[in-house]
């Protein structure tokens, strides 16, 4: 496969036909001076000086890989995990929120607002917003505060105020629109974080450049150690910004071939889904075009995934662009196999990984029996799966909550 | 008398009237049909010189959560766009005031714009509002609905710089649409007067297009403050809130008896 | 300062008149032939090079220094982190566990049994013993295993099985009894998985030695970064494993100063105490001579902090050495002292510590003001919060366990 | 007859009743003082040799459930290191067997090695195990039993190697412990019947002291193998539970039985 991706979105935000900007006007501006401050920011080297300083420090990369030996029997192709599990906070949604708050402070912003579905991307932003000393406002649909009080509760603890949105579905869905209307309210002094490639323009974009260092290290340890490309790229996508990060790396490296792996939920022929690429068509939803879970009249379909990170009905434009490129392919995993991973890696590896992580690694495995010993598949372990516990526990009739 | 179906005409009347045009909102199908009509026409009846009828959507990224939750009650009750658009039709028909649709790109994409343009001016609809739909994007959305003869007034914000809102207003059409303060729909936060009046002079500076204001107008007294220097008032959650829980004629009595207290505040000008 | 200090322990197992070997006979042989398997394994390079690769790719090492800026207003030294909080499985007890797992693999053993109190060194066992297919069994206070049901269940994905202790308090220090009773059982096959820098010799040297790369880590960081020795290192003490390991780097420089900060619950004056160096005197537990919290007729007293890693009532014998020699000093902080501490990181740094290390932090504020602006202070952030997180919302009378 | 309080006496007059000697253990005020003393009668009526009076301590390493329950009911009833040896004191003036403490190197180290061995002396007792004093460490603690000419048996496990087994007979005072099997006290696990006639024999060509086996030997049928080939045999943790949950009189009457059969199980010698 050789085709040639483009570089960056074109000026309106476009990856191909995806992308674009559809919001209301009194974003109109904060959006452009958020482009033109991206511009600004990536342009100098002070800023990225310290977004890696940052991350060194601070979140603790570069992130190692991990060849996870006793995942699969039989011939297989190695599988090499890209950890971002060791990274503060637990996933990679740190590497875009610490970029998002140096643009903040950059733009003079002094408060920092995101939604969360889960609680992760919560958390990242109330992380960095405490360390830098800037308020931050938590949205999060009323039925997640309910489900997900621990990272509720994490997210206090580092001095943020949590929202509980009672629009809608209830959902992280929900908790997206209610922050844009929250931004649009309070545009001046208020930066939004988005947690994922997830957006109008320039977010896709943005969230992506911070989350390319996942793919630009792992590239760099694959050939250290092994010596050559990878065969195949493998990631989770829910939004889509783990797997951006890491595909970024090997994007123009042709013959690595790169894998996204939705949630299929109960199956994509469901309705209980949550594979806006594999099921979905296209659509509009906060703020770009892209693939989106929908029916006929555009109206949003209620998700299903039985992990948080990935239940969500849109994805980014550019995993839509990379799809419809034929550059990525998209696969879905279902609830089911996906847990069976969840349990495998953690008894076979001793690492626990997120359930967003482990529709990955499901897809992983089949895989690697297929490539045989020649492949090379490093797959990202987008995050630590301490958060799932309780719901995994929850399914199995385990009483964990003392 | 029954209101032509043009906005020209709309404003036309009202200057004619020395006051603003009284516009409020309302859900198609919220709570149902029956009540939406008996609804536009207490409005009708009430003073309303143009009404915008919101096309339910699930996620209004541009709506406060009064008008999302009728939009989810209007869902709730099975509401579809054709259905919306049906509606517009009866209530044109029964002697309403002219109708404009607001409605959200997604929900229109889907439906075609093509489709949308025609069935729109087949209902004797004015035009329609897409708030999600900015400048940049108007081109791949507004030809159809323009070839129609629909309006498509745009929204100017606080945060829109002058250059801007000049062009906005450009390429409006039917009327500009001033937004009053931050925010999205919805009463939590009052209008700024002072900040409106100023942006309305500076508008007429650039357009002849009439001004509508909107957003968080809830009470006589903002009307009475706003239809001093504007040419049209939009009132959009406290019309929806005035009647919800209601149905049918008691609705219609309820969000009858606010309009025309709304109407009533409406200063006459020099 | 200049006190010098032994390298190791003498041949009998003694860092001057602590520790030595007080087991019964049944043990005796099984610690002989483990001291003589660390002997080799110790000289043979290729072990360190297994291990400094599982450390790289597995636990994620080296873990970062982190400046934390907020943490102390007006003039003060600068407080650093060593952020072992980064770690696989958030603290530094992996670094233990993957040593112990090294050696029992090479001599042959297929089983590892562990003891643990909060939960840690349990799952950290178990972590390894998942990556590298061992069974392990881990013994844990009755009274613990209701306290900390979640570790209990990430132990069991893990693929450990977990034994309820009923004897005794039910606590810590009758989970490590039975597990060398469960040694004596089954010497043969089984490997004593200890957590901390305690037990009979071996052990504390050996524990030691497994964490001493977070002190020679440390020092070259901060030599690299501020050009200079830091003035003061500061490590909670439980049993004393992450204290032991960070000073490491530091005790041949006798200018740094070196401070273990223990539990003092309610008070070091105060029954409810897990001050074992503050409040006890010289005794014998689990196997070694040390300063033990007892009564006058040598048994053991109940201790109590808000931290259950530091709730012992034990402590490593080389800190006793280091105490009565002076060349480490040992301090004690109450439980609302590190609670503020706690909370106080989460809001200024964005870092939920453990509430371990939140006593180390708690002192070296303080110590922070006192040195000023010359000074240069280290702080073992020995592991993450996330696990304390219920026991502090339970504190506060917040519900979070749905 | 009152036996004397020398171990070796015990195990002269057992010889030279051609079977092995019987020695209980018992944990000194479990679950109180009186019947300790009831129990400690008791088992001299029933024919017990040698009395193992456990002095009880909280964190008893070498020791099972059972012994480490019945130690905790002790230490709850207010039972201090010296009310043990004022229990041995009292029983040896009523006329009890010879009485061995079991004990803890920490209360002992508390207690102090000196003021221990010379009120055990004092009492009337014949020796002292410390199970948790290997080998290595018996200079630092055993020099002041021995100038108190109380016997310190020492215990050789199923993992210590010859050599070793040899030094430990020879630092042994009184007779040699032999623990049967892996593991603590308590009868989870049955005796290694072979093994343990196999290490005797060949303890035998290393030590003349006798030698008693112990851990785990909990039935008359136990009893019978042991005692066969073994000078003594230790039962604790089944004397312990045979009386566990009754006081007084009904103890003693419990334990009695117990120990009686077992007594009886003691093989005759040729
Ligand atoms: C660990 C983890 N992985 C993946 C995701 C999915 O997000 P994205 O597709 O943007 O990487 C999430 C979202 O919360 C997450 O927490
Ligand atoms: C994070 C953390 N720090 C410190 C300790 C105390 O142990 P040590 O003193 O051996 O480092 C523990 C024990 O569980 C722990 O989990």
């Amino acid at each position: 496969m050789s085709i040639q991706t483009e570089q960056t979105p074109d000026a309106r935000g476009y990856f191909g036909r995806f992308g674009g900007v559809f919001v209301p006007e009194v974003l109109m501006e904060a959006l452009a001076r958020l482009e033109q401050a991206t511009r600004e920011a990536f342009a100098d080297p002070a800023f990225w000086s310290e977004y890696e300083g940052l991350l060194r420090d601070y979140v603790g990369r570069p992130s190692p890989i991990y060849h996870a030996e006793r995942l699969v029997d039989g011939p297989h192709a190695p599988i090499i995990f890209k950890r971002e599990d060791t990274n503060h906070t637990g996933a990679h949604k740190i590497n875009n929120t610490v970029g998002q708050a140096l643009l903040a402070r950059r733009m003079g912003k002094t408060r920092l607002i995101a939604e969360t579905g889960a609680g992760q991307h919560g958390v990242a932003t109330a992380t960095i917003g405490a360390k830098m000393g800037m308020q931050v406002d938590v949205y999060m649909g009323a039925v997640d505060v309910e489900r997900q009080a621990l990272n509720v509760y994490l997210m206090k603890l580092l001095g943020a105020t949590v929202y509980p949105v009672e629009s809608g579905t209830r959902t992280l869905k929900d908790a997206t629109n209610e922050a844009f209307r929250e931004w649009a309210a309070r545009v001046e002094d208020t930066f939004y974080v988005i947690g994922s490639v997830v957006g109008a323009h320039p977010y896709p974009y943005l969230v992506r450049e911070f989350q390319k260092v996942i793919g630009v290290e792992a590239r760099a340890q694959i050939l250290e150690r092994y010596g050559r490309l990878p065969s195949d790229v493998v990631a989770c996508v829910g939004g889509g910004s783990n797997a951006m990060g890491i595909f970024r790396g090997f994007v123009d490296d042709g013959a690595v071939n790169l894998w996204g792996v939705e949630a299929a939920g109960h199956g994509v022929r469901e309705i209980d889904t949550a594979a806006s690429l594999n099921a979905g068509s296209v659509g509009i939803l906060h703020g770009s075009r892209s693939y989106v879970l929908q029916d006929g009249e555009g109206q949003v379909r209620d998700t299903h995934s039985i992990s948080a990170g990935l239940d969500y009905p849109g994805v980014g434009p550019e995993h839509s662009f990379l799809k419809d490129s034929g550059r990525a392919r998209y696969v879905a995993i279902d609830d089911d196999d996906a847990l069976a991973a969840f349990h495998h890696t953690a008894r076979r590896e001793g690492i626990v990984p997120a359930l967003e992580s482990a529709h990955a690694i499901a897809f992983a495995q089949r895989l690697a029996a297929e490539r045989g010993p020649d492949g090379l598949i490093v797959v990202n372990l987008s995050g630590r799966g301490d958060k799932d516990v309780r719901t995994v526990a929850a399914l199995e009739g385990t009483e964990v909550l003392k | 008398m029954i209101a032509s179906g043009g906005i020209g005409d709309v404003f036309a009347r009202a200057r004619a009237e020395r006051r603003a045009a009284l516009i409020p909102y309302v859900v198609a199908g919220d709570p149902d049909r029956e009540t939406t009509l008996a609804v536009i026409d207490a409005l009708t009846q009430a003073g309303a010189d143009l009404i915008e009828l919101g096309i339910p959507y699930g996620d209004p990224l541009a709506d406060g959560p009064t008008i999302a939750a009728a939009g989810q009650r209007a869902l709730g009750a099975g509401i579809k766009f054709a259905d919306s658009i049906e509606i517009a039709a009866q209530a044109r028909a029964r002697g309403a005031a002219p109708i404009l649709f607001f409605t959200y790109v997604n929900p229109v994409d889907h439906y075609g714009a093509e489709r949308f343009a025609r069935d729109a001016r087949d209902a004797g609809a004015a035009g329609a509002i897409v708030p999600d739909v900015p400048l940049e994007e108007l081109d791949a959305f507004a030809p159809p609905l323009r070839a129609a003869g629909l309006a498509i007034p745009l929204l100017i914000a606080p945060t829109t710089p002058h250059a801007r809102a000049a062009r906005i207003a450009a390429a409006s059409s039917g009327f500009v649409y001033l937004v009053s303060r931050l925010g999205v729909t919805g009463a939590r936060r009052e209008p700024d007067v002072g900040w409106v009046a100023a942006e309305i002079a500076r508008l007429r500076t650039t357009t002849q297009l009439p001004i509508a204001v909107g957003f968080g107008i809830s009470t006589p007294a903002h009307v009475a403050a706003i239809g001093a220097v504007a040419d049209g008032v939009v009132v959009g959650s406290a019309v929806v809130d005035s009647y919800a829980g209601s149905r049918g004629d008691e609705a219609a009595a309820k969000v009858g008896a606010y309009a025309a207290s709304l109407r009533a505040a409406l200063p006459s000008r020099g």
